[in-house]
Order: C-alpha cells, then structure tokens, then sequence
C-alpha cells in the first residue's frame, strides 16, 4: 500500500481490491447469501422454487445496501457487483442470469446509465434464458429528452426490486413482472442533493470540492456534482428543493404514494428523521397522501453527505406488492 | 510496410503504457463531470488486454481484435468497456483471417471500430463522447493511408484535436449529460484516452518503419 | 439561523431544536411509533400486555437509530432521547417508565455514564413502578477500576436491549429479565475506532482534529477522542486492533458468541462488510466461533467514521432470545 | 448584610450571563476530554433556571432552591444536570423557610451544596471534576464568611485556582476518565463553570453591597 491510500479515511486494505474484500465479509455476515467470488455476483443461498421468473439487477459498488442487500425472499435472485461507481461487465450478468434461471425467464432490472445499459444488453444477447429487462429512470433532476441518454435510475430502483420482487416470488409469469415492473418505472420520480462530494477508494480524494457553505442540487448516486451549486440552506428548504421538482414534474396528489427518504451515506438517521418531518410537511400542504415510509440509507454514494427523495404514485397492487413478505439484508418485513 | 501481430501487440502495449502514465489525469477529468473512474477503468481495461495477448498468442487479426476485445469488455466495465471492447472486436472482425494489415486494410478495420463505437452507444459527433476523437482521426488515418506513419500521426493529431474541441460542448451522452450547461468548459475524458488511444498507434506505427 | 450554522453540512434547521424536529420525522415516518414530544420520549403505538415487564431506555440523542429505533415488538417500551450527547433528564425517564408500567415492574437500560448513571439513578427514585436497572459497561478500552467511572457502556446495548426485549416480551418476571440482563451485561465486550471526528450541531465544527494520516482507537460514542491516536492503518490491521483487546480481557473461543461489526455513523456498509471479513478471519484463527452476526449502523456517533466490534458470549438462552421476532425500526426478523 | 431572595435570583441570573459569555470556551474544554456539549448544557439549564425564578416568583430560600435545582435536572441531563441541580436542591433545604442568609448561613448552604454534589458524584478532591473547584471555594467562604463580599470573592479565587489546578491531573470521574492519561493537560470543563458560579457569587454580592 502506498502513503496515498494510507492517508485515505477509509476502512480498506488494498485499494484495487476493495470489492473483493467487501464480497468476503458480506458472505462471512450473512449466512442467507452466497457469492460467486469469480464474477462477483451476490445470489441467494437457497435459490427461489423453478417455475419462477428470476430477477437479476447490479451496478457499481459503492451504492450498499443496493444491490447485494437487497438479494433474497421477495426480491432479488441475483446482484452483479461492478467496481466502484462502475457498472458490471457483460460476463458478470452473463454469469448472474445463468445462475438463477429457473425456466420462466430472468428480469434484468437497470439503472440508466451508458454503461450499465451497454453492459446488461450484451450480456442479454449472450443468455441462453429468456431475458426481459426493465429500465428505472425516475430522477428528475435530469432534463428528459430523446436527444441525450435521459434520466438517471436512482432511488426508485429500491421500490421497484421490492414490488417486482413480491410479484416474481408469488409466481407471476414473465409478461406480468414486466408490466408490473414498467408501471413503477413510470409511476416513480426522485430528487437529491448533496452537503459533501465523497472518496472513490481508487481515486483516493473527493471527487468534487464544496465549499464550507456550498450543497449541490440534483445530484446522482456516483458522487458527481449536481445540476446546480447553491448556498447551504436549512432544512426546511432543502425539503422544498427536493419536493417542488418532483410535483412539478408530476401530479402525486389523490392517489397514494410510497415515500422514500433516502441518506447519501454521511447522513446521520437522526438528521434524516428531521428532513422527513420537512417532507412530510410539504407533502401534506400539497395534497399527496403517503400511504408508507422508507426513511435511511437504501442507495448511497459511498460517505457523501445529503439525501434524496423518492416518490411512487402506487396503486393498489404495488400497496399489495409492497407490503408483502420480505426477507434480505437491507429490507425485511413479514418474515 | 504493414502492421503485423507484434505490431498491433505493441499498439495496445504503447496504450497501456500511456493510460497508465495518464491515469490520474483521466481520473481527474471524469471527477469534474462524470464518477471519477475513467482512469482506473482504462487502466484495468488496458493492463487486461496486454495480459491476454500474452497468454492467447493470437496469430489472426481478428483473433487480436477478439482477445483484446474480450478482455477490455470483460474487466472494463461502466461505458468505456463495451465501448472500446466493441470497437476492437469490430476491427478485428474487419481484419479477418489475415495475419497483418497494410494501410488502407488497417484503415478500414479502424472505421470498422469506430462504426462499432457508434451503433454500440448511438452518439453523434458533438454529443461531447469519444466519438468527438475517433471520428477525426479515422477520417484523417484514410485520407492518408497510404503512408502508414504518416497517416497514424496526422489521426493521432486529428483525435488530439477533435478531444481539445470537445471541451465547450454541452454533453448530450454519458453521464456529463446529467450536468446539463455544467458540462461545458471541460474535457471529455474518453476523447482524451481516444486520443491516447491514437498516439500509441502513431508511436506503434513509427517503430514497425524503424 | 446565523451564518455559522449556515455553513454547517448539516440537514437541520435551528441548531437548538434538532432533536425535537427529529422526533416529529420519526414520528410521521413511523406509524408504529408514538411520541410524547413533551418529554421527548419514544413509545410503542400500540404498548405491550398488561402483566408483562416494560423495557426502558435512553441516553444522549445522535446514536441512532439507538435507542429510539429499537422501540417495538420483542425490544424496548420506550427511549428518552437527550439532546445530543447528553443523557436525558429524570422528569424524561420518569414520564416514560409511568407510560410504560404493565404492572409487571420496569427494566432501566442504562449505560455507564456518570450522567445517564445519576439521571435514571433519579428518576428510580422518584418512580412509583416497581423499578429495577441494568448497567452496561463493555468497553474494554477503558480500564476497569474501581476507582474510576469504570467502563463505558457501548455497542452491546444493542445485543441487551434485543435478548432482554424477547424475554420480556415472552413473559418472564421482573427479577428474570433483571437475572438475563445481568448475563448478558457480564458476557460482553465491544472496541472501537474513529477515523474521522464527528460534528455535534450545537458546536458546529468537529469535537477534535484529526490529522489526515491518524486515527484514533479505543473511542466510545460520543465523539470523543479515543485512549490512543496512531497512524491510519489498513483493514487488516485495524481489525487486529479491535479484536485483541477484546479477545485479550476474557475468552471467547469454545462457545458461541454474537458479533456486531457496528459503522459508526460515517463509514459506508461496503468498509463495514469489508472490516467484517477481515475481522471473522482473526476470530477464526482464534477458535472464535461465531452463531450470530449484525453489520452496520446500530449505534453511532453523529458522522463519525469508523467502526466498533462487540462480541457477546451468548449461551443458549441468549441465541434463542436473539432469533425470537422483533419488530423495531433498526432491527426486525421474525414478523 | 445578607443575600435575599432578589440577591439570590441576581447571583442565578449572573451565573446565566457567563455561562452564556463562556459558552463556546466550555464546550471548547469539553471538546478536548470530554463530549462537546457542556457550553450548550450549562447555557440551557441556567436560561431554564432563571426563567423558572421569573415564574416561581420564590419567597423562601427553600422554594429559590428547589426552583433552580429542579430546572437544572430537568433541562441539562448529562452530569452535569444532576450535579449542580443537586447543589441548588440542597442548598435550598439549607436555607429553609428563611427568607434570606447571612454570611454563616449563606456558608451552610454552599456546604450543603458541595456535600450533595459529592455524595450524588462521588468524586473526591483530585479526580478532576467540578468538586475540584467548589471544595476550595467552600472553604475559603466559611473561613472568611463574616464579611460577604470579601468571603464571595475569596471563594471566588479559590474556586478559580482549584479549577486551574485540574490541568495537569488525569481524570478519575467523568467522561474524561476514558482517556485515561490523555486527559493531563486539560482544563476540566465542569470546575471551570463552578469557577463561573462562584465568580457569580461575588458579582452578587459586590452588587447587595453597593
Ligand atoms: N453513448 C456514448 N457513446 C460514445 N461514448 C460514450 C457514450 N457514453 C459515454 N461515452 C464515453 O465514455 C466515457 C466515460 O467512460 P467511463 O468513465 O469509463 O465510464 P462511465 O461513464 O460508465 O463511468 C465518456 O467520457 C465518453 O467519452
Ligand atoms: N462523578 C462526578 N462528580 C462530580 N463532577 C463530575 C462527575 N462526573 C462529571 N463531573 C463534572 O461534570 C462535567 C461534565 O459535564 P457535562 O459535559 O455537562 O456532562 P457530560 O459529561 O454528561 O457530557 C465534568 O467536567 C466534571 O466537572
Ligand atoms: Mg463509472
Ligand atoms: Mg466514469
Ligand atoms: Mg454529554
Ligand atoms: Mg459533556
């Protein structure tokens, strides 16, 4: 280990290995799961009865809980655990598919990303199992046009694993988890932002400096800057710059939603406790009933500071769905 | 004169070496508008694909383009491995059973990648992508192919400046697009390791005449 | 607001009232819960049997989700939450042991710190419920004397709060639950680390500097610098310098133990899973047995980054208790 | 001369002032050995204590004590909440019904004071704690306790002087206990607000006096 990474704030051994090493500590904590250590896919020890659709999701690491903590009973069959910040490659989903194929076909659940896209399609073309593969894209922050690569999947991926989930283990057919898949893809919008940038391992600095009295509006989930820079504001503000975009984007008023209050990371629960108490408020003003609450760290960005907002305009079904039994890591109910 | 095996060897070799002597820079460009990963990808991607011309001794060049493909796809990862994977699959598939490659065949296995590039991420010039340096410099390589040093020093100039043209744009692809207006007044990180990427093809072809 | 706390990386708003703002959120958040924000006390929305011994607990606020997290079925009854990094008050403790009483006596969780120590000490007295209490004191970084405060009580309040809750939960009798509280207080040992400080919001910047290239070992949970400061290390070695010690003040090979491998507030879970693998390697070399495994945040401090490990000789009562349900925010299996 | 119940609400009132004047200094202090949270603690429960004067409107030493001692426990928590509420409740019980103290009487009351803060702590003199700085001070009223203002300010520096003597001792109570020899070379928070207390005191009394 050189000086550099000595002098990185983290709990980390050798830098290029940082997944790798997290890999084998997951599996040592967490008897429920089993790894593939060669193509880094997290999949469950007991794998789901045959007959069942199976759904495989992944990205790049530094996102925990997401992926890996959310593979077992009612959600993920298999997660693809790329480097940090960087998506799985072909061969690792490849290896995923095969792996939890049960004969009803596999569901590739994928965040919008270039690369995430690029990768999770080749693998498609290469499966022998019947691939059907949904894409989230629910940050509003991201203008949506045809003509550059669209949304950002953030937040909303956690929503749409558990409901899709609850769906495929209760033994719908493939056709069904797709549309039940496509209709919280489209039913869901997000919003975050940032106090502090965070430190990719191999980068060893923060990828961004924020001044002491700065926050960033509209970030993603890989510790890039956001859409815009503005002054530091209390919270109650900040509430208002996560909400008002994402009602302006569209109409959660009436019908019920699901409401996740999500932690970057460096985001104490108590500070997220708060901020929720500001959404809440907001939300009642507008007219939006929640109908359930996440609120703590489900999509991170490593120890970036800041939180985001998802709401999921949910029928009675994705309510149904929700509530089902589930039982990984990060998100366990009814079992 | 032509670019055998060895010659396309010490291609991806002269690129490794430059990405890695690059690497923090790469790293430091896609901070400002991307995730911070360009240049441990490339790094890993490169290293990978030097690995695997050792151990699979191809003797074709689409069994080059192939090993060197694969391993880029498979250890890359994010945009810039099916990216850069495909267009050395595209060229190797372009150079075929043949066990070298003369000006205008190395030529048309460079725009065989480049096509690859482009039906793989569907960015046009413009979109502030590596494509911004590729397209350039595969124009400039076949308007000079005939003199193979030549014509790899005029592209690895046209990818240079085809990358120092992408820095006022607006990103349209890849992540640099969630920055939207933010975007503009920096460098797109993959146009700079395109532009390696031709500088080591440029340096390749200068020791293949020596 | 002035400006310095405008320049905090904090989601707040008024400095003076974070804890009271965050038991609004969790209140909305939660509809399991209830809050009696006069007294700033947690408490199940729907309390426990009549006949049925009531768990209480509390202590500064900043270490969540503890303790107001562990609040529902199968833990605790209620959790005074102090401001941040002070014990709470005796009128609080007093007002959530009243609420609380099933007429089966009260169970007080309490750390060993001179002030939560003196306020429940208070409130007992002032109590009409029968009431009995339990110290936890497991940090082996401090000395244990008796001519000092004696050793801080530290990560295995979780593990307490958790086997104590089933057995009361079950049904056990006043002096049961006091006799397991006691063995399972008796059995543990925890040792932590900061890599960073943390930053209390009344104070507005970080309680201690820390050079880049040092952390700080034998920490408690308050923010506070810790027994030694030495030079950033590797995982591995970090993992020696928690696991020595505990293994070093009593002997855990032969029996089973439970381990948590607990982030304290600013280190992301993927360092977390990572320090876990490092650390069930030593305790593999070390005839440790491990049944049981928590890894994550379960009692923090604020930001702080780092870790702690506490391991618990858990008998086979205590594993039973352990796998009975639990329904709390910051812990659930079960139902 | 005597201290009423208008020149006891002076002297809480006083103590509020620099409390609140030394705020960041104390959790500065408590920062280094401790929690960082004895400036809030302290600047809360004194603004709780004179405000429950205001409205308790006391008539009794007894009823000023209970009056500040109660709004300490049930404002600051930490330990210093039971502390110096213990000290008020007792020196209160003191006091009695009388409607003022002495200087003797005045004497009797801080001693109850130190003895319930002792017996509620149990630290002894050495540990580095409050008792530090309000043993001495005690002592140095008694012996001088029949003219009150030369008493309070000899209590004062007393008070003052155990506090600055805490800076080399490793702390045996408290917090800064945990850090075992780390803890030399530090101030102890709590025997600076005692000095606060007692400088109080003095002001309090320079004022009955004039
Ligand atoms: N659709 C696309 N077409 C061509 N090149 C692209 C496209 N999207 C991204 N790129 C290139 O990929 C580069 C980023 O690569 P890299 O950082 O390794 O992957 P990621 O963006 O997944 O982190 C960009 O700088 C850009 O040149
Ligand atoms: N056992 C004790 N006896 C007397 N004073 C004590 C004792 N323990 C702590 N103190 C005093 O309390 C002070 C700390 O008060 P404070 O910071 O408000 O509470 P906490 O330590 O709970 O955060 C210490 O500086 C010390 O003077
Ligand atoms: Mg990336
Ligand atoms: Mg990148
Ligand atoms: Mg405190
Ligand atoms: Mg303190």
């Amino acid at each position: 280990m050189g000086s550099e990474e000595q002098a990185m704030k983290k709990l980390i051994g050798d830098t290029a290995a940082v997944v790798t090493d997290a890999l084998v500590g997951m599996e040592a904590a967490l008897p429920q799961l089993r790894v593939d250590h060669e193509n880094r896919v997290v999949l469950r020890a007991t794998p789901k009865d045959a007959g069942k659709v199976a759904l495989v999701s992944g990205g790049g690491s530094g996102h925990e809980p997401l992926h890996g903590g959310y593979v077992g009973y009612g959600m993920l069959d298999a997660a693809c655990a790329g480097e940090v910040f960087t998506s799985p490659t072909p061969d690792q989903v490849l290896a995923a598919t095969s792996a939890v194929d049960r004969g009803a076909g596999v569901l590739h659940i994928v965040k919008n990303y270039t690369g995430d896209v690029m990768n999770f399609e080749m693998a498609a073309e290469l499966a022998e199992a019947e691939v059907a593969s949904v894409l989230v894209h629910d940050d509003v922050a991201v203008e949506d046009s045809l003509y550059t690569a669209g949304r950002r999947g953030v937040g909303l991926t956690v929503l749409l694993e558990k409901i899709v989930g609850a769906a495929a283990e209760e033994g719908a057919p493939l056709d069904e988890v797709v549309r039940i898949a496509e209709a919280v893809s489209a039913q869901g919008r997000s919003m975050g932002m940032a106090l502090t940038s965070c430190t990719v391992p191999a980068a060893g600095k923060p990828t961004f400096d924020l001044p002491d009295d700065e926050m960033e509006i509209g970030i993603g989930i890989h510790g890039e800057p956001g859409r815009r820079r503005v002054k530091v504001a209390p919270a109650p503000e900040i509430a208002e710059m996560l909400v008002d975009p994402i009602l302006h984007d569209f109409d959660a008023a009436g019908g019920p939603v699901i409401a996740m209050l999500n932690g970057m990371g460096g985001s104490p629960l108590l500070e997220l406790y708060l901020m929720y108490g500001e959404v809440a408020k907001l939300l009642e003003k507008a007219g939006v009933r929640v109908a359930r609450t996440l609120v703590g760290d489900y999509i991170t960005s490593l120890d970036m500071a800041g939180c985001s907002l998802t709401l999921l305009r949910a029928d009675d079904e994705m309510l149904r769905l929700w509530d089902a039994p589930v039982e990984t890591p990060g998100l366990r109910w009814g079992r | 004169m032509a670019f055998d095996i060895a010659a396309l060897g010490r291609w991806v070799a002269l690129f490794r070496d430059r990405v890695s002597d690059e690497q923090e820079r790469l790293t430091a460009l896609d901070s400002a508008i991307g995730d911070a990963d360009h240049g441990a990808n490339m790094a890993r991607g490169t290293a990978a694909a030097v690995a695997k011309l050792e151990s699979a001794t191809p003797t074709t060049v689409g069994e080059f383009g192939k090993a060197v493909g694969m391993a880029l796809v498979s250890t890359v990862g994010g945009a810039s491995g099916p990216l850069y994977g495909t267009f050395f699959l595209r060229f190797g598939a372009s150079g075929g059973d043949g066990a070298e490659l003369d000006g205008p065949a190395l030529a048309a296995a460079l725009r065989a990648g480049l096509e690859g590039v482009v039906s793989r991420g569907k960015a046009e010039p413009g979109d502030k992508t590596m494509i911004d340096a590729m397209t350039p410099a595969v124009d400039a390589f076949e308007a000079g192919a005939s003199d193979l040093v030549s014509a790899a020093r005029s592209a690895a100039r046209a990818a240079r400046a085809g990358s120092d043209a992408t820095e006022p744009l607006v990103a349209r692809k890849g992540r640099a697009s969630y920055l939207g207006e933010r975007s503009a007044g920096h460098l797109d990180p993959g146009s700079v390791s395109t532009a390696l990427l031709f500088e080591a093809l440029a340096a390749a072809a200068e020791e293949v005449s020596a």
